[in-house]
């Protein structure tokens, strides 16, 4: 556990990490980013309360069973997403350019970038995003449980 | 100009990775080594795709000029989270291994031989 | 004359079938010379061993353990197996070393004579 | 029209199959354990089950390519690229499909033997996610026709394999393996992508297919041949760069062990395909052929010599593993040297289908014994074969299983190793008569240090008195490599024909892989 | 002994690595074809990804449309990696939890 | 579920500044990036509610507050801003320092503000929070310069130390 | 106006070479933290600086992850400076 | 010259200023926290003011050009100044605490009531 | 453009420096300090070279996780390399 003040700006960091973490999710094929920078941002947010909060703390709010869960639900959805497509390929983005959900187009060339484009990329970017805050963050839970176990001893 | 001066940068960079491997004893040094390995990895294949007065290739308010090639930069993408996870279990490995043995020393850490 | 189940092989062919039925009348001949032995023979009731007055060794001393099976050989070829261990260290360093100092040679040996 | 499905989309689905399997193990496991065995089974039965469909594919209508993401699966050039392969391809060609069965049904075996076997550890869940990805990396290894994903896949491999050394925390000197193999796999591995770095930097292609068509054979092509060359050869366990190899098959559990045969096997294929299909064309075969001879010649000597003088039972058999990759990699050797010559339909061919025929046998066999080796630790409870003796008494089905397992690794006929080593020696008899000989003499101390394993474990006065036989999964598992032990070694022109034959001969054609590739075959 | 022949090997593979970053054909030396930074040789794929990606995936980063679309099935491996390696800490740590079993 | 409205509002602020410009919508948005927003935002709502919240503390809530901080950032603060960094080059330049670490009693209750003054410390003149004790929200401030005198007190001078930081702390966050 | 934001990129680059000698000299680790945060800093300022020099505004997010992530890597060495976890 | 072109001129060259003089005095100063004061406030203020030239050009340029894209610029480089002000503070205060708990004495220090506390 | 590719040759010598220096120290930590600042500089590398989605990725899982893996690392083990 850190001085109050760096837990009191963690508070206060957390949640704008994450929102700037699934901004970059969310544009990841408008702007740099994307599933994994994503990913690994908000699981840097879970490392930064993790750390300003001690293990013994935060092992009872962010729970490694969940995070895990996030993990295996963020696989599924991506092989699923990428199983849709099993009618003509596996990974095929039959989505793009559809009039469906992410399924406008885009005119060629240099343009402000539209949100509802590209297909399954948003989706496999979400799914990829979840996995990856899942699997860095576990990741991070584990050693720091290791550093406490040491710790103990 | 600048005369492939990021390759060199790799060799560099990779040969002081392979040298921490080679003589370090300490088993966290020679993790460190090996990321200092994948990032000299990563680092050629990005300037691989670099293309002089190129822009990144992304379409999203961007100038109209040439762009780098952006096939590099995706296998960088995957080639960084696999080095994360690599580093993650090696320094697992050497938590456990330091639980057990009571030293990180490559020259006692040696219960198999022979 | 290779048949379909014959396999065959550069310089000839080989039949596993004919193997296993030439195979399976020698285990009839061994077998009918077993069943000509002495039938009244009984366990327990053979003369011991002769072991100099000694007493016979019991099964668990008898049995060789297998860090001794072999000794003469290894006796026989006690540098090169000195050299060999000696190269097993188990020290990472070493492996990597190895590893390294391999694919060293192999530039050298590629770049000087691996083109067509 | 579901048999149309899964004959085109197979090369999907086999890498499909195991993944959702393995990322849904976890949360399977939380609920039910008997649910989490019958799940992973049933999966891994499912990708025999494609595994045998692309098989019966391959064989019938030749090369499958798979080309993920296009419209449709199998165009692998789009129509404006200019000829040139954009996506990753699946090419499977019967070599690939060969190695792919293999590790197919050692996975299966290792999976039924594992249900018993690790029954009393904790962290199962993630033990059998971690045996599917393991899986998956092989079998991904193998199919995969894309330089870039070949080595995500032999990433996934190596961790996979890394962690499940790692499994039983055995007083930490598991770890100890487990790190040895892991930091010597991913400095390996980072080598590789650093030579697929200047392959692409210099011909902009990630298809071997591709890649292979444009070879110039520069200076930079010869180092980056240094670098995935002499990788995949410490992958695949040659000496001297096969220290992991005791270590690592030495302390994982048994079925593990097992899969890490085959693990090994999809790195051989890959030092195989590179030396045919990506660099065959442009390299000299000469110095790449006895590069593997010279290689497979130490690997078989000393992998033997030290595995006589061996006592922990899986150490000694993970020496002869090295040993018995010698012979692979001499016969494929021995072809290559031979390539393009006419003595190559003379013997060198021979000695390539005995090399590739020997890579299924050891599979079987060595696979066997390391399961009966898992099954007498798992009723013994120590490796050490000193203090071993009298086990023929109690497990009367894991000695028969041993016994075979001894006779085919030893090339007693009629089990399948004979059948293998046989071809060997014939065609490396007519390339040089010396390497014939000291194969012959390797395979005589194999038999040797078999009967000394044979003989401290199972024979001698009773030891242990309250071990019994092992559980059934086990048996199961020993069962379904014995019978393709069997099988091979009565039938082994049935193997040489449908799988041997056509994988060699796939491999010896680098321009049909290419040009069913880019499109100008069929 | 060893530290020499380490050093030895480790020269050879920096000498390569050098080789493969400066090329002595800048220099006038006769030795084929090299990198040039900044300046690739072939560009035909990452062209044609940087020409058509955008029509074909409506997606305006060409980098997220290679990952996720033209070479997605590397990713799929990619997060398998990582789930792996999740799994593999898990698995080695979980004897802090005091349920440590011997063979 | 006031944690959550909050955290959820706060995200849904954040995230249309960074997305500002994007279509035409209220004249900066596009409506899907408005209802992403809404999205991501409730997602960042049930997750982040007891952190933002942590105190349970909606004191922040009041317009009033945000005013009054607003013109202390630009006023005060960025005043003194500007007379730290050149009382900082004029320590670089001369090397005159007199360092020592003293303690102040700055009579604030809440976390949120004894945060926020030792952050405004930590970015003024001369000064530099080093510890902060968890019960009675004493600080323990680092300072370059210590006038003569002023190491001899128990509790070193609040205005000397940070000036009218401590009033305008409690103005703004109590 | 290009050449004077990638002149003042230069002499921010100049900074954080500078900045290196004490990550490399400080005696102690806290030192070498120091150093590090004062690379961090100037390294968003370069980014944002570059990001118009470039003429590519979507550059900035990378300043802004630059920005968060930074602290997270600093806060962990302190905390092991300061001893429990 | 047009008068933003100044403006942008003399931000910068104060940020590069305190920037250069943040640094030196990482260079001069005896101690942790005097190294701490030099590199928090002065990197922070130099970082900030070139920022803020960023921002004067990009609304120069949404005036001048009216594309819409500067005004995300200039919104982005805002919240990046946010961050750093949220960010630097608590890093050195961070830096600062476990200096001292980790037994970094200040030096030539008239006064340390920390350590007065600790004991 | 021979400001940017000045600042180029400072950033290679500058990750050369930090590579070396973080395989250099005795003490495992300023080791993980270095090998940080030579992420954060290689990020910047990445960003010069055109390439921003790798340079997120850098900074976020390169330089921050991976520092702060080590870091627990090297509290879970010893921090000095040579044990005494």
């Amino acid at each position: 556990m850190m001085s109050k003040i760096v837990r009191t700006q963690a508070n206060i960091l957390y949640p704008l990490i994450l929102i700037f973490g699934f901004y970059i999710v969310a544009h990841g094929h408008l702007t740099p980013g994307g599933g994994f920078q994503g990913g690994a941002v908000i699981a840097t947010g879970v490392a930064l309360v993790a750390i300003s909060f001690g293990y013994g703390k935060i092992k009872k709010w962010i729970k490694k069973t969940n995070l895990t869960a996030a993990e295996a639900v963020g696989l599924l959805s991506f092989i699923i997403a990428a199983f849709t497509g099993i009618g003509t390929s596996f990974f095929c983005n039959w989505l793009a350019n559809s009039g469906l959900i992410f399924g406008d187009t885009v005119p060629y060339g240099p343009n402000p970038g539209y949100l509802n484009t590209a297909g399954l990329l948003p989706i496999m970017n979400l799914a990829v995003g979840i996995e990856v805050l899942g699997g860095l963050g576990v990741v991070v839970m584990y050693m720091l449980s290791a550093a406490k176990a040491s710790e103990v001893k | 100009m600048l005369y492939n001066l990021p390759y060199i940068t790799v060799a560099v960079v990779i040969a002081i990775g392979l040298y921490a491997m080679l003589y370090k004893r300490n088993l966290i040094k020679i993790v460190i080594g090996l990321s200092l390995i994948e990032s000299g990895v990563n680092l050629f294949l990005v300037s691989l795709g670099y293309v002089q007065g190129g822009i990144a290739p992304i379409y999203t308010n961007a100038p109209k000029t040439e762009m780098v090639l952006p096939t590099p930069q995706a296998l960088t993408l995957t080639s960084i989270v696999i080095g994360v996870a690599t580093t993650a279990m090696l320094l697992s490995f050497c938590i456990v291994i330091y639980r057990h043995y009571g030293t990180l020393d490559s020259e006692k850490v040696r219960r198999l031989r022979g | 004359m290779t048949g379909f189940l014959d396999f065959s092989t550069p310089s000839g062919f080989w039949d596993p079938l004919r193997w296993i039925i030439v195979m399976i009348i020698a285990l009839l001949i061994s077998y009918y010379i077993w069943k000509r032995g002495n039938p009244k023979h009984k366990k327990g009731e053979q003369i011991k061993p002769f072991f100099s007055g000694y007493d016979a060794p019991s099964p668990e001393d008898a049995h060789i353990r297998a860090g001794n099976i072999y000794w003469g050989f290894i006796t026989a070829l006690k540098r090169y197996y000195a050299f060999v261990k000696s190269i097993h260290t188990g020290n990472i360093n070493d492996y990597i070393g190895w590893y390294v100092g391999i694919m060293a040679l192999m530039l050298i040996v590629f770049l000087l004579w691996g083109g067509a | 029209m579901m048999w149309d499905f899964l004959m085109h989309n197979s090369p999907a689905l086999i890498i499909a199959v195991p993944l959702f399997a393995a990322f849904f193990t976890p949360v399977i496991g939380r609920f039910s354990k008997k649910a989490m065995y019958a799940w992973v089974v049933g999966a891994m039965i499912f990708t025999e089950f494609l595994v045998l469909i692309l098989l019966y594919t391959v064989y019938t209508y030749g090369t499958q390519i798979y080309v993920f993401g296009a419209r449709p699966y199998s165009m692998a050039i789009p129509p404006d690229s200019g000829g040139i392969p954009v996506r990753i391809i699946f090419t499977v060609d019967s070599m690939s499909v060969f190695m792919a069965f293999i590790a197919a049904t050692v996975g299966l075996a290792g999976a039924i033997y594992s249900v018993a076997c690790e029954k009393g550890q904790s962290g199962q869940e993630k033990y059998y996610a971690l045996v599917l990805l393991m899986i998956v990396g092989m079998l991904g290894m193998v199919l995969t026709g894309d330089m870039f994903n070949f080595f995500v896949f032999l990433e996934i491999n190596s961790l996979a394999s890394a962690a499940l050394v790692s499994y039983r925390i055995n007083k930490g000197v598991s770890v100890e393996a487990a790190f040895k193999y892991a930091v010597v796999s991913a400095i390996g591995a980072l080598m590789i992508l650093f030579a697929i770095g200047i392959l692409y930097g210099e011909y902009d292609a990630l298809n071997m297919a591709m890649i292979a068509s444009r070879m110039q054979f520069t200076t930079l092509d010869k180092i980056a041949m240094a670098l995935i060359l002499v990788t995949l050869a410490m992958k695949c366990g040659s000496i001297p760069m096969h220290f992991w190899v005791p270590d690592g098959y030495g302390k994982a559990p048994g079925a593990i062990s097992a899969m890490l045969v085959a693990a090994s096997q999809a790195s051989l294929y890959g030092l195989f395909r590179m030396c045919f299909t990506v660099f065959g064309l442009a390299a000299s075969h000469i110095t790449l052929g006895y590069f593997l001879i010279i290689l497979g010649l130490i690997s078989m000597f000393v992998g033997v010599t030290m595995a006589l003088v061996q006592h922990d039972i899986k150490r000694l058999m993970a020496y002869h593993a090295v040993s018995q990759t010698g012979y692979m990699l001499l016969g494929v050797g021995v072809g290559l040297a031979t390539w393009g010559t006419p003595a190559f339909s003379q013997y060198g061919f021979a000695a390539m289908e005995g090399g590739i025929f020997h890579i299924i046998n050891h599979a079987m066999y060595k696979g066997l014994l390391f399961l009966t080796a898992g099954a007498v630790i798992y009723r013994v409870g120590t490796s050490d074969l000193n203090k071993m003796g009298g086990l023929a008494h109690s497990m009367k089905y894991t000695t028969i299983f041993f016994i075979i397992g001894a006779l085919s690794i030893a090339g007693i006929p009629p089990f399948n190793g004979y059948a293998s080593k046989l071809m060997i020696y014939e065609s490396v008899y007519q390339f040089n008569p010396l390497l014939a000989v000291i194969a012959m003499i390797v395979s005589i101390l194999t038999l040797a240090s078999f009967v000394k394993v044979f003989h401290s474990a199972f024979m001698g006065p009773k030891i242990y008195p309250d071990v019994k036989e092992v559980p059934k999964s086990m048996l199961a598992g020993m069962a379904i490599l014995t019978f393709f032990i069997i099988l091979f070694g009565i039938f082994p022109q049935l193997a040489i024909t449908y799988l041997v034959q056509p994988a060699a001969s796939a491999l010896a054609n680098p321009i049909g892989y290419i040009s069913r590739v880019l499109g100008g075959g069929p | 002994m060893r530290k020499a022949l380490m050093a030895a090997s480790l020269f050879v593979l920096f000498a390569a690595l050098l080789y493969v970053a400066v090329n002595p054909s800048d220099f006038g030396a006769e030795l084929g074809d090299h990198l040039v930074f900044g300046e690739p040789k072939y560009t035909d794929m990452d062209s044609y990804f940087i020409h058509n990606g955008q029509n074909q995936t409506a997606a305006n980063n060409i980098v997220t449309s290679i990952v996720f679309d033209y070479r997605g099935f590397d990713t799929l491996g990619e997060a398998s990696v990582l789930f792996t390696a999740v799994l593999g800490v898990g698995v080695v740590l979980r004897m802090l939890r005091g349920d440590e079993n011997d063979e | 579920m006031l944690p959550f409205i909050i955290t959820t509002i706060d995200a849904l602020i954040i995230y249309l500044l960074l997305t500002a410009g994007s279509g035409d919508f209220l004249y900066f948005w596009s409506p899907e990036e408005f209802v992403m927003g809404i999205f991501l935002s409730i997602i960042v709502g049930a997750l982040a509610r007891n952190y933002l919240c942590h105190s349970k503390n909606y004191r922040m809530l009041n317009p009033v507050r945000w005013l009054k901080f607003v013109v202390y950032a630009i006023g005060p603060f960025l005043f003194a801003m500007a007379k730290a960094n050149l009382d900082v080059a004029y320590r670089v330049i001369t090397g005159k320092i007199r360092p020592g670490i003293v303690k102040i009693d700055p009579k604030l209750n809440t976390d949120f503000g004894v945060t926020f003054l030792a952050n405004s410390i930590t970015l003024t003149p001369g000064t530099l929070s080093v510890d902060v004790d968890e019960d009675t929200n004493v600080l323990y401030v680092h300072w370059i310069n210590i006038p003569e005198g002023e190491e001899k007190k128990e509790y070193a001078d609040i205005k000397k130390v940070c000036g009218s930081f401590a009033d305008w702390a409690r103005r703004v966050a109590e | 106006m290009i050449d004077i934001w990638f002149l003042t990129a230069l002499i921010l680059m100049i900074w954080i070479a500078l900045s290196i000698i004490r990550v490399a000299a400080g005696p102690t680790a806290a030192d070498r933290v120091v150093g590090l945060d004062t690379i961090n800093t100037i390294v968003v300022a370069l980014m944002i600086i570059l990001s118009v020099a470039y003429n590519q505004l979507i550059y900035v997010d990378i300043a802004i992850v630059y920005a968060l992530l930074s602290f997270v890597s600093t806060l962990y060495i302190a905390k092991y400076l300061e001893g429990g976890f | 010259m047009l008068w933003w072109e100044l403006v942008i001129y003399i931000f910068v060259a104060i940020g590069l200023t305190f920037n250069g003089l943040g640094v030196i005095g990482l260079l001069r100063f005896p101690d942790v926290y005097t190294r701490l004061h030099a590199a928090t406030k002065a990197t922070t203020f130099g970082s900030i003011f070139t920022s803020l030239a960023v921002i004067g050009w990009a609304f120069a340029q949404l005036i001048s050009t009216g594309n819409s894209w500067n005004l995300t610029l200039a919104l982005h480089t805002f919240f990046a100044i946010i961050c750093l002000l949220l960010t630097n503070p608590v890093g050195a205060h961070a830096i600062a605490r476990a200096a001292h708990r980790s037994g970094v004495k200040p030096k030539q220090a008239v006064v340390d009531r920390l350590e007065e506390v600790k004991e | 453009m021979i400001f940017e590719e000045l600042i180029q040759v400072l950033l290679l010598v500058g990750l050369i420096i930090t590579a070396y220096l973080s395989i250099r120290f005795k003490d495992l930590l300023a080791c993980a300090v270095s090998l940080g600042a030579f992420s954060f500089l290689l990020s910047l590398e990445f960003y010069m070279l055109q390439a921003p989605d790798v340079a997120i990725a850098e900074a976020g899982i390169g330089a921050g996780l991976t520092t702060a893996i080590f870091i627990l690392a090297i509290k879970a083990t010893h921090r000095w390399e040579v044990e005494t």
